[in-house]
């Protein structure tokens, strides 16, 4: 076996939007839809997000909904104290009813495949009985064809134009985020996180990474993160002042 | 029923015009005899149905029963009366301006399926059926010389803007190849 | 067979092309309800024949049975209609178990725009289109009665798990309304 070939094979394959690639991760790893799947598929997913070609750029703002949901359950899986708003809930629970429709439809389809085309039922070629004499109808009239000429053109779909690149920002790495996080404990012993994330003035997403980035690194023993109250900021602290044992 | 005489009256069914006894044997790989003797038995089984069996020389086909002709004949009279409607017309329109045309360029240029449309067409004489000259397997459409005199028009290049219309379906038809190898 | 049944065939095999109850009960100047019952027995009278009734929503149409699909298959020599993709058959199934669905809730579930598709679909006259009952600024979309007969079923509830797939349908809106209040 060529140990290189599923990276080979990630590559060449095309998902159609973000459900099709994160319901194809689930199944890829045969586990069920749920939360804990879906957590531990979430950096699987971010991974490909930054692999999706160019032209699929104009795509990328789905694939970071559907990413900073993914990032939530993570959070969640990784820290189940974590408050998150019924919005938060709302839309975790609502990704997984989606991707359980999906799933089932994407079952059906197997079933129809197998069926369609075997055992055609056939309807009438001709319409019998039917002498052609003409019998234009009284809504023949040259005006009539002139408005529905202009009806049928009206209504042809515009030409694809190519949609101009839209500038989407590159969500940030698990990886990325990591170093950040490292370099900046460094400098700084103390710091609060709505200070290193910057939230307000980054996608909400990046919060989400960063937040996670240090969930992350406490695991690993890294850091200690602190949280004197509910709603309080959160306090990192490093543990060691020299390079971090990650990878 | 048997399983021949049942076979007969979907053949008929589906092709709905006068077939040979010859072509009937040819299609069910039977004898002749055979298949006459499934016709004995589909008459039979149609007696007191919906359809009857007609045989004229030596070809056989599906009609309506006589029960129905007078109830046929009125609904025939409304047809003929009815206006074609929005749809209609619109194809009518593609026929006209873009003859001779094949059903799946119609198709195209509309969004939707029009086989019913185009029979219907066809039934009323709107517009004229032939082989594709380019291609035997296929039809193209268009306009009969009586909707023609009917619009009071000598061809069809006398229509409204003929050019231009022409030229938008051309430019749209062209985005056809292309678009084609992107959809999957 | 009683008389009404018997017309009621001998419309359907003379129009050959879909036909409401609506409409027959105009035709035939009785009441929808007995149309229905006439509808029903036709539907037993066919049993082990030549055609079958195909049923969609409030419409039917008469087509040949799936006994003869393989010799009439032969005979037209049909190329064997292009393969269907993946996201087409993914679609067609949403559309067949979720009808009559809006493209934005066939969108939803997919996760992708399904405008291509659904365009495509509708050119092959496997999915119809009409205006939805309850906002007419939108549209439904639903099987064709050419993709049941592709499907070899005569009605919706003959698709493979149909059951099983509603009530797992049935399912996932019962808990996304509970979410929806939740978070409202």
């Amino acid at each position: 076996m060529n140990a290189t070939l599923p990276e080979f094979k990630i590559k060449t394959e095309v998902f159609e939007g973000p459900l099709d690639l994160l319901l194809s991760l689930v199944e890829k790893r045969k586990l069920f839809i749920s939360d804990i799947s879906l957590a531990s598929v979430t950096d699987e997913y971010i991974n490909h997000i930054n692999k999706l070609p160019e032209y699929s750029m104009g795509d990328r703002t789905q694939f970071i909904l559907i990413a900073s949901t993914l990032l939530l359950i993570k959070a969640k899986s990784l820290l189940p104290n974590l408050p998150l708003t019924e919005d938060e809930n709302g839309s975790i629970e609502d990704l997984e009813l989606r991707l359980r429709e999906l799933e089932v439809m994407r079952r059906q389809s197997n079933e129809i495949k197998k069926i369609f085309g075997n055992n055609v039922l056939f309807f009438q070629e001709n319409s019998p009985e039917r002498e052609v004499f003409f019998n234009p109808g009284e809504d023949v009239k040259l005006n009539n064809i002139s408005e529905a000429i202009a009806r049928v053109l009206n209504s042809l779909p515009k030409a694809e134009v190519p949609l101009p690149k839209l500038k989407v920002q590159k969500v940030v790495s698990l990886e990325e985020m990591m170093d950040s996080l490292t370099v900046r404990i460094k400098s700084a012993i103390k710091m609060s996180f709505s200070d290193f994330s910057g939230k307000g003035k980054v996608e909400k997403v990046n919060v989400i990474v960063s937040f996670l980035a240090l969930l992350e690194l406490v695991k690993q023993g890294t850091v200690d993160a602190r949280q004197e109250g509910l709603f309080d900021e959160i306090e990192m602290e490093s543990y060691s002042i020299g390079t971090p044992s990650y990878t | 029923m048997t399983n021949l005489s049942n076979q007969i009256e979907a053949l008929l069914f589906w092709k709905s015009e006068p077939v040979s006894l010859k072509e009937l044997s040819k299609m069910l790989s039977v004898e002749v005899d055979k298949v006459s003797e499934g016709l004995i038995e589909l008459e039979k089984s149609l007696e007191n149905r919906g359809t009857v069996l007609i045989k004229k020389e030596d070809t056989v086909y599906l009609a309506t029963n006589s029960e129905s002709s007078e109830l046929i004949k009125k609904i025939t009279k409304e047809e003929e009366s009815a206006e074609l409607g929005k749809a209609s017309l619109e194809t009518l329109s593609i026929v006209l301006y873009k003859s001779p045309i094949r059903r799946s360029d119609i198709d195209y240029i509309r969004g939707v399926n029009s086989s019913f449309i185009l029979r219907n067409l066809l039934i009323r004489g709107l517009v004229d059926k032939k082989t594709d000259p380019k291609d035997s397997r296929t039809f193209v459409y268009s306009p009969s010389f009586e909707l023609l005199a009917h619009l009071g028009i000598t061809e069809v290049g006398k229509l409204p803007d003929f050019e231009k219309v022409q030229a938008e379906i051309e430019t749209f038809k062209n985005q056809k190849e292309q678009n084609n190898q992107t959809i999957a």
